[in-house]
């Protein structure tokens, strides 16, 4: 891992940066301070930097001065009325461009929200009920999950009787497949803090074969 | 416009309408300009289709007809002064409750709207809750602070909160400042968002939007300073860390309809109940669907396959 | 306050000295321990068992460095199988960090196996917009990816010849992280009907086994327990099995503290009711 | 003018967007992937009044010399160094192996997967306080949790059915309620969607 004293350096200051972090479910300190202002700096930095060079470069500079294509000027006029926010008078011209923002965005979530959310998993729950295996039985378990589940998100009646009864089979799945999310994600989680654990542990190694090597 | 505020009409009449009449011109010119660019300059696409109509999608459209149709029904209803029924969200009384407490501790509310841009829904939705939840804090001289992922969400996030103490008749509360982007970097903002927690002390945290790792990051901090916590997201592989760390959570759906429970305005209620019916003809439409399937047709669950 | 009591209410340092340690002692002193082989990892090992020497499988390579320390491990154990073997691979990267990462993998393990460029496996590498890739492989590999990764016509390579799409590989295995899975599984194979098997992260295995019931994928890796399963399978244990233990030790832990909270709860309540 | 344009604008656009996902005419499929453009276009401008937000808290804190200050002159170095070293070569600047991807492979992605890897020790502490048999509910959430994470732990003759079970969660009820939520999802979006676009939700625009 330490291969010449300029890696070497950097893995020191990763190091540190990292032990910064840890120390943080101690308590707050003047160390996690550093760090935590160190990467809102950087990685603000970091955006506006990657943004210019692989967003607007090719998604605006290039198309209308390479390629000639003039019209996306356009959004670029639109991104610079968002800049009439810095005046008090004239911030009213960046609502032009909010506005434009907003229709897009939300028109095209319109459809797609109904595709994936809806219809698709409408279909995929109308499933064959039979009694002749388990998957039969289990179909019919999931679309009584699905039907209670949904009827807890019923808004404009009250939860009593009948409805009540399944709105609390519906809470209790909507339960299970939260534990169950929760279950399955530990194991994600544990392999990061493992990876960290790992990078400590090789440096300290390589650094320790350094100081044996030329030191002693 | 319907929203109460304190909208002002200095223009007169005759100068509004020209301006009015300008900006339609205006919207023409730029429709055709739109239009001509599209004409010449289609050819660049991936897809060299020249039909005018996905027939694999009328399903979509018809959904989204009588959806519209529901809602807009509804918000009819509501309008005529029909008084609409909306079950208790518990979820939602807590905020109120946390507003309730932040003001007697005199503490700061800290308001999080998830890592998403506003081209994510959650974000607009909460956005839309940011706006009343400004309205209920605006009354008392507390802090409301809004630490941002999204440049993009600054203005939004500036314009839903001014519009907030406006309504409550308290524009001069309103501090630009308590508005923060921090990074767009989701680990960052969220070691910025730690450090809020940590040192401004909330007295209570509510995080609505759309939210990733970072969830149970920012709400065991939360717990760890003794705030009361109120939270809500539409992702579902996040949900199970609120409901375990907060106090209470807005599953899913229950944070859409936060802005009308909130505000409690009819038009607003009226397009809850129009989902509402959506979901009872779901509920329709899912058991005929399992009927016939189990009859071995399946012809009907076929037509409701989106590519 | 009584010990039950404080048993309910650790302050939450002691839960994380109690991981730290979980954590760190087995990184420090490895120990193996015993995997469970789910019959969803068995397949995709066995299908890959039973490929002839010479036939192609294509791999995806479908994530980010961000995802490597979960899907690394599986991506190698599948690879080296098929290269012990004399299976050709076709590989692709569709997530847009990713190629580099599965260059220097692909380079790592292929010179281990001597294994030629264009002989024994080819590298198409990235192109943008992934579903419109996988459709257009579906006519023909030559569309999206006319040269390979390194710029080679794809017609120049031995391997290629007579390849032209789905039809023509015994299968996609896609390791992936991310929302292209459902791509691999909607328009490979829904519209091409090939064979699809997914390793993903064990975050993202509970939404994919629907898939498996309804046999639209053949096989399923989930994060790094599926990787230890595989590598168990294929006898060569690595960084998952390794990191198994690690898991084991730090779900037990987890467990624990569980247990600890539960009894001190209880035993507390018990307590109330008798006074 | 300057409140009902930006609601008009916000209705064509948004209208146009919607009939837009039905015409698969390549003239529509143009206008699609040009509006997400337009996003992007505009999303990056808006970085400007991130960065300015950012600046402005930073420096008044220092200016005020707040508590806690000194913090402050770090965040504005990175953010001033990170800029500096991403411009000054030209579109080389970001190329691998110059300072500036030293400064992300060093500084920031250590920090940023340490923050993530917080995450183990958190979900611990969670589980051990919220995981209490209280109600039937909390019950419910312990129960289901215990199961999933236990198919990890080698328990002999046990493994298969906990293996059966955990894989039965899953399929089953789990998909059951991701789907009742990805439904109620569509839902309340939609309607969010369409209030938006009618003007019935405005707020978020200001209106002065």
């Amino acid at each position: 891992m330490v291969t010449d004293l300029n890696t070497a350096l950097w893995n020191t200051i990763a190091m540190f940066l990292t032990f910064c972090i840890f120390s943080f479910l101690y308590k707050d300190n003047p160390f996690y301070k550093i760090a935590e202002h160190i990467v809102v700096g950087v990685s603000a930095g970091y955006f506006a930097v990657i943004l210019y060079w692989n967003g607007l470069v090719p998604k605006l500079w290039d198309p209308v001065f390479k390629q000639g294509k003039w019209y996306y000027l356009i959004p670029g006029i639109l991104g610079v009325m968002m800049w009439t926010r810095f005046s008090k008078k004239y911030s009213w011209i960046s609502r032009l461009s909010i506005a434009f923002y907003m229709g897009i965005a939300t028109g095209v979530a319109v459809p797609l929200y109904v595709q994936n959310y809806v219809i698709r998993q409408l279909s995929s729950t109308m499933l064959p009920v039979h009694f002749q295996n388990t998957t039969g039985i289990f179909n019919l378990l999931i679309i009584i999950g699905v039907l209670c589940a949904l009827i807890y998100f019923f808004f404009s009646k009250e939860h009593k009787g009948a409805m009540g009864s399944a709105a609390k089979v519906g809470i209790w799945t909507l339960m299970v497949g939260f534990g169950a999310g929760f279950g399955v994600t530990v194991m994600g989680r544990v392999s990061l803090l493992i990876d960290r654990v790992i990078f400590l542990r090789n440096y300290f190694d390589s650094f320790f074969t350094w100081f044996i090597k030329y030191i002693l | 416009m319907e929203l109460v505020g304190t909208e002002q009409c200095s223009v007169p009449t005759d100068k509004k309408m020209k301006r009015h009449l300008l900006c339609k011109i205006c919207v023409l010119i730029f429709l055709l300009i739109f239009l001509f660019a599209i004409d010449s300059f289609a050819q660049g696409t991936e897809t060299q289709s020249t039909s005018w109509f996905n027939k694999d999608r009328l399903n979509v459209l018809l959904f989204l007809v009588l959806f519209f149709a529901f809602v807009l029904f509804f918000i009819n209803q509501a309008k005529k002064g029909k008084s609409l029924f909306v079950r208790k969200i518990p979820g939602l009384d807590a905020v109120e409750e946390a507003v309730g407490r932040a003001t007697e501790m005199g503490k700061p509310i800290l308001y999080i709207s998830g890592i998403e841009d506003m081209d994510n829904i959650q974000t607009v939705a909460s956005m839309i809750i940011l706006g009343n939840v400004a309205k209920m804090v605006a009354t008392y001289d507390i802090p409301l602070l809004v630490p941002i992922c999204r440049p993009f969400v600054v203005p939004v996030a500036e314009e839903s909160v001014r519009q907030g103490y406006m309504s409550a008749g308290r524009p001069d509360a309103y501090k630009k400042d308590n508005i923060r982007y921090i990074s767009d970097e989701q680990f960052a903002y969220t070691a910025g968002v730690n450090g809020i927690m940590l040192r401004e002390r909330p007295a209570a945290n509510l995080m609505f939007g759309s939210f990733y790792a970072e969830s149970l990051v920012m709400a065991e901090t939360g717990f760890s300073t003794g705030a009361i916590q109120v939270a809500g997201t539409a992702n579902i592989h996040q949900l199970p860390f609120f409901v375990v760390a907060c106090d209470y959570t807005l599953i899913g759906e229950e944070l859409f309809a936060a802005s009308a429970y909130l505000s409690r305005e009819p038009k607003l209620l009226g397009s809850l109940k129009g989902s509402d019916l959506a979901k009872l003809v779901i509920i329709i439409i899912l058991v005929i669907g399992v009927i016939l399937e189990t009859f071995g047709v399946t012809r009907f669950t076929k037509w409701f396959f989106v590519q | 306050m009584n010990f039950y009591e404080r048993l309910m209410q650790l302050d939450r340092r002691w839960v994380y000295l109690g991981v730290a340690i979980a954590v760190t002692i087995p990184v420090l002193f490895p120990f193996k321990v015993p995997v469970y082989v789910t019959p969803e990892a068995k397949s995709v090992y066995d299908f890959v068992e039973n490929t002839k020497p010479g036939e192609i499988i294509f791999l995806a390579i479908d994530y980010d460095p961000n995802a490597m320390a979960e899907l690394h491990p599986m991506a190698k154990a599948i690879m080296r199988q098929c290269f012990s073997k004399g299976i050709k691979l076709l590989i692709s990267a569709l997530s847009q960090n990713g190629p580099g990462m599965a260059e220097q993998l692909i380079s790592e393990i292929s010179k281990e196996y001597n294994k030629k460029n264009g002989v024994d496996y080819v590298y198409l590498g990235y192109k943008p917009y992934f579903a419109i890739v996988m459709l257009a492989m579906g006519q023909n590999f030559r569309i999206p990816f006319p040269t390979d990764y390194y710029g080679n016509p794809l017609d120049s390579l031995p391997m290629m010849d007579g390849v032209r799409n789905y039809d023509d590989v015994k299968c996609v295995i896609s390791i992936v992280a991310g929302n292209i899975a459902d791509y691999w599984i909607n328009y490979a194979n829904g519209r091409y009907k090939v064979k699809v098997a997914l390793g993903v992260t064990g975050v993202m295995s509970a939404d994919y086994y629907p898939f498996l019931q309804s046999g639209q994928i053949f096989g399923l890796l989930g994060g790094l327990k599926g990787a230890s399963e595989y590598e168990r399978l294929t006898k060569q244990e690595g960084v998952a099995t390794e990191g198994m233990s690690i898991q084991t030790v730090a779900h037990l832990v987890i467990i624990g503290f569980i247990v600890i909270g539960n009894i001190g709860f209880f035993m507390s309540k018990k307590n109330k009711v008798k006074r | 003018m300057r409140r009902q344009l930006p609601i008009f604008i916000v209705f064509i656009a948004g209208i146009f967007m919607i009939i837009q996902y039905f015409i698969p005419h390549q003239s529509f499929e143009f206008i699609y992937e040009y509006a997400m453009d337009w996003i992007i276009i505009i999303g990056i401008f808006a970085m400007l009044l991130g960065l300015w937000s950012l600046t402005r808290a930073s420096v008044s804190k220092v200016q005020t010399k707040a508590p806690g200050w000194g913090f402050s002159v770090m965040t504005l170095f990175g953010l001033a160094l990170m800029l500096f070293l991403g411009f000054y070569q030209g579109n080389k600047s970001i190329a691998e192996g110059t300072h500036f991807m030293d400064l992300f492979w060093y500084i920031y992605t250590p920090i940023q997967a340490t923050m993530f890897s917080l995450l183990a020790f958190y979900i611990a502490s969670a589980a051990y306080r919220a995981f209490k048999a209280r109600t039937i509910l909390a019950t419910i959430l312990l129960v289901t949790a215990l199961i999933i994470m236990l198919r990890l732990i080698p328990l002999g003759p046990i493994s298969g059915i906990n293996q059966w079970l955990a894989s039965w969660i899953l399929t089953v009820p789990n998909m059951a309620a991701k789907r009742a939520i990805w439904i109620g999802v569509g839902l309340g979006a939609t309607a969010t969607c369409l209030k938006i676009i009618f003007g019935i939700e405005r707020a978020y625009m200001g209106k002065d």
